[in-house]
């Protein structure tokens, strides 16, 4: 068993995934997360491993594509804005389905906004984000040991489902310095079957990696067949973390840094008697909202609380599908909610 | 007893191509082809196709490939060839995807001195969007959104990439040749060898070959004239000849 | 020197720049139009051909196959 | 076996003056000691000057809130914190004020002052640059959950290789500092 160190999240994510076996990293600085390409830079060429800081994000999410198509592990990260300009190259990841791992360390937007933390991408992450129809997986941790953890998650599900695969932290989980273990969760990376990959041509016909289908209907046969996988994720692949909901009078869902505020406040209200639980997501895209619905009714209240102006609150809804009222309580651009703001809100809501 | 002494390379497939009569991506495909047998890398050799009239590259080219978003295929090709640097590694671009667009992919993929090829072909014209102005068109060329002509005090002056690119310490071997006359396609396809050689080597740094090329419909000449447009006109503004290496 | 060249007159599209290269005017435009539409170049002076490729050579569809003795 | 506790700390001073690796050794002794801990650098435009802080949560539950918005305890080290943050400490607690740098009036009665003339202990043993240590052995010294000693073990592990010939000059610092308000 390996000791505990402090790292900040921005590290843990780094060296997390040079342990799920990255093969190159592509990035381009932008604040809050400096530091992933900054340690990607002494570490890869350290394992022999390929760092490139890119000209851009757009170069970066590029470079991606090309070590990703040829079947290699390729990564990169960044902020909001720098996310934002990565969105055609995702979407691109998804059409030619390529396998690949994306970290946004969310600021507060929209524009140049601030480089205080937030989750105001939620939007952005769980719709595609980029043209067309596609979703890819975002995995939303609430500690800097679960964002270490759940990089070697990221790079599987990228494999396994051919596709993008999001990982989405904040400002302080970029910056935070927690005890974290990042060989927790080590294992060996995944089999799967890559005799899509360039390169290496022998005995085969040529692979070609491709977003264009021309044609009648060429396009939307390919769409259906992403459909179909993105259907068998929904049906497999959600995570969450219930606590105390059994009882609970009302239920506050938040993910990642925000689920944190929620729980000091949760804490203070049951302290109080009043039963309050917490839902927190960790797959944002497939949301759990099966769990939610479940959960939903008897009497039941739902408060969700986000560093966002009333994003996630809306698959809350969508979730509970009218059987249960849904309030919010968000901060945006950069504000972080106090636990007595969401404790009041709590209060209020079990008057 | 005759013998056959040419016919199609078999890194290209015996397929009708998409283009125009008389564009000149059908004999850039074919220079890339045979020289892609005669060097026998068609088992480690990746093409990358870009946005343009050439996006269905891998239609035709009978080698592993990718299509990559307009103007990216610098920052791809430098992904391919960071992860596989025993392959040959080439991005086939037009005048768009390299010089508009992409051009911040294309100065930095020289700058740092990618060992990967770019197949540059300029024909100074949009093809695939119907005949826009290019960042290559020609000072009083007309094109559908320069109507009266590209005027440089509105527009600007042709890019010369070659030339820009040349100057660059990452940049190792830069030509300019054209597709005209069997001469000229002889040593674009020398070049293109070369280019190809340099990565097969191992030699460090980025490689261009720029590929003069006709656009009869959009140039509205006939295939012939469009050639000789090429020779009297188009050289006068990016000269034949090695800039680099 | 004799050589023979075989046009896939079915995929040519018409942009005779063959004809233009030929440095023996073998090659001409044919009278009837091929399935898409074009008057296709033609191999037609069969004996003064040399085989020197040059119409292989500037042909965009690579459609012309060349011989020689 | 320590009673169940939490505390929340602000460290807060200009650029230069090792804020950050103030909490940083504070929370390298708590993780060593066993104790939870999370340590949040405020992050700002600026990188040299300015006012540099960062917050440390630690205690025997787990954190659930890194943010410190109304600190337990906190340790200022120059007069622009001073004045930001003293209005931001929780009723009932503790301030550690650097007397060489602050000669404000306190106008709050519902604190603990605990007033040391940090830099010039710190210029006395010949190393102005240790006020940070200085101020760690100030804030250990008057709570009781960590030692000062516990901080001196884990200097090691905080400061790079290239500083390593600094350990005896900042453990000393961290003593001295304790000793001051003994």
């Amino acid at each position: 068993m390996s000791e505990k160190v402090l790292m900040c999240g921005n590290e843990a994510v780094a060296e997390a995934a040079i342990q799920a076996g990255l093969d190159a990293f592509f990035g381009y600085p932008i604040t809050p997360q400096n530091e992933i390409p900054e340690y990607m830079s002494r570490r890869m060429p350290e394992e022999g491993r390929v760092f490139v800081q890119s000209e851009s994000e757009i170069a970066a999410i590029n470079m991606v594509y090309g070590a990703a198509a040829t079947g290699a592990r390729a990564m990169t990260s960044s902020s909001s804005p720098g996310i934002s300009l990565k969105q055609e190259g995702i979407s691109y990841l998804a059409g030619s389905q390529l396998p690949a791992v994306i970290v946004n360390m969310m600021r507060g937007g929209p524009g140049l906004g601030n480089i205080e933390p937030s989750q105001s991408d939620y939007f952005q992450a769980t719709r595609g984000g980029g043209h067309g129809d596609y979703y890819h997986i975002a995995l939303a941790g609430n500690s800097v040991q679960e964002m270490a953890d759940l990089m070697y998650d990221a790079f599987d599900l990228a494999d396994k489902y051919r596709g993008p695969v999001m990982v989405i932290g904040d400002g302080i989980l970029a910056q935070m310095i927690e005890p974290v273990d990042v060989f927790a969760k080590k294992r060996p990376p995944i089999q799967t079957d890559k005799s899509w990959a360039l390169g290496n041509l022998k005995d085969r016909s040529p692979n070609i990696v491709n977003s264009l289908f021309l044609g009648d209907n060429v396009l939307e046969n390919h769409n259906l067949r992403l459909q179909a996988k993105y259907q068998i994720i929904r049906d497999t692949e959600v995570r969450f973390e219930a606590t105390d909901t059994e009882d609970a009078d009302l239920i506050v869902v938040a993910y990642g840094i925000a689920s944190r505020i929620a729980s000091s406040a949760i804490r203070k209200a049951r302290k109080k008697g009043l039963k309050v639980g917490l839902f927190r997501p960790i797959t944002l895209w497939p949301f759990p909202a099966k769990p939610i619905a479940a959960l939903a009714g008897q009497g039941r209240k739902f408060l969700a609380v986000e560093l966002s102006y009333g994003q996630m609150v809306e698959d809350v809804r969508l979730a509970v599908n009218g059987a249960s009222p849904v309030d919010f309580y968000g901060r945006a651009g950069g504000s972080v909610p106090t636990v007595e703001a969401v404790l009041e809100k709590i209060e209020e809501n079990l008057k | 007893m005759s013998t056959l002494v040419y016919e199609k390379p078999e890194s290209l497939y015996d397929r009708k191509t998409h283009y125009c009569p008389g564009c000149g991506h059908g004999v850039a495909h074919r220079l890339i082809a045979e020289t892609i047998d005669e060097l026998d890398i068609r088992h480690k050799t990746i093409g990358i196709a870009p946005v343009g009239c050439s996006v269905l590259a891998y239609n035709y080219l009978n080698i592993d490939m990718v299509e990559v978003a307009h103007g990216r295929a610098p920052a791809v090709a430098t992904g391919m060839k960071r992860v596989k640097p025993d392959h040959i590694i080439f991005a086939y671009q037009g005048d768009g995807d390299l010089a508009s667009i992409g051009c911040a992919e294309i100065m930095h993929a020289a700058h740092r001195g990618e060992d990967i090829t770019v197949i540059f072909v300029n024909n100074a014209i949009y093809g695939m969007t119907g005949g826009q102005m290019a960042p290559t068109t020609m000072v009083g060329q007309i094109a559908s959104t320069c109507p009266n002509g590209r005027d440089p005090l509105k527009e600007g002056y042709p890019m010369q990439m070659a030339e820009i690119l040349s100057i660059m310490p990452g940049a190792t071997y830069i030509e300019r040749c054209a597709i005209t006359d069997p001469a000229n396609i002889r040593k674009t396809k020398k070049a293109i060898k070369h280019a190809f050689q340099r990565q097969l080597d191992g030699e460090n740094g980025f490689n261009m070959v720029e590929i003069l090329s006709p656009c009869p419909t959009y140039w509205r000449m006939s295939p012939v004239d469009a050639k000789k447009h090429i020779t009297e006109q188009m050289t006068k503004t990016f000269p034949l000849g090695k800039l680099k290496g | 020197m004799a050589g023979k060249i075989e046009i896939n007159t079915d995929r040519c599209k018409g942009c005779y720049l063959c004809i233009e290269a030929c440095p023996k005017n073998c090659i001409i435009i044919g009278q009837e139009t091929n399935a898409s539409g074009y008057f296709p170049a033609v191999f037609e002076y069969e004996d003064k051909c040399i085989g020197c490729s040059m119409c292989a050579m500037v042909c965009p569809e690579v459609i012309i196959k060349v011989y020689r003795d | 076996m320590t009673n169940s506790f939490q505390e929340k700390i602000t460290i807060a001073g200009f650029g230069g003056q090792g804020i950050m690796l103030l909490g940083k050794l504070l929370a390298q002794t708590a993780m060593k000691n066993n104790l939870n801990v999370t340590y949040m650098p405020a992050y700002g435009a600026e990188v040299r000057g300015g006012t540099a802080n960062c917050m440390v949560c630690l205690g025997t539950d787990p954190i659930a809130n890194p943010m410190v918005i109304n600190p337990d305890t906190l340790i200022v080290l120059n007069k622009a914190s001073f004045s930001k943050f003293l209005p931001k400490l929780k009723s009932g607690g503790k301030i550690i004020v650097n007397t060489s740098k602050i000669d404000n009036a306190i106008d709050r009665d519902d604190i603990e002052v605990i007033a040391a003339p940090i830099d010039d202990i710190a210029i006395a043993l010949d190393s102005p640059k240790s006020a940070n240590m200085v101020a760690l052995g100030i804030f250990l010294q008057s709570h009781s959950f960590l030692s000062p000693q516990m901080a001196c073990d884990c200097l090691c592990d905080v400061l790079a290789k290239r500083y390593h010939s600094m350990l005896q000059v900042n453990a000393d610092a961290i003593l001295k500092g304790a000793q001051s308000i003994q």
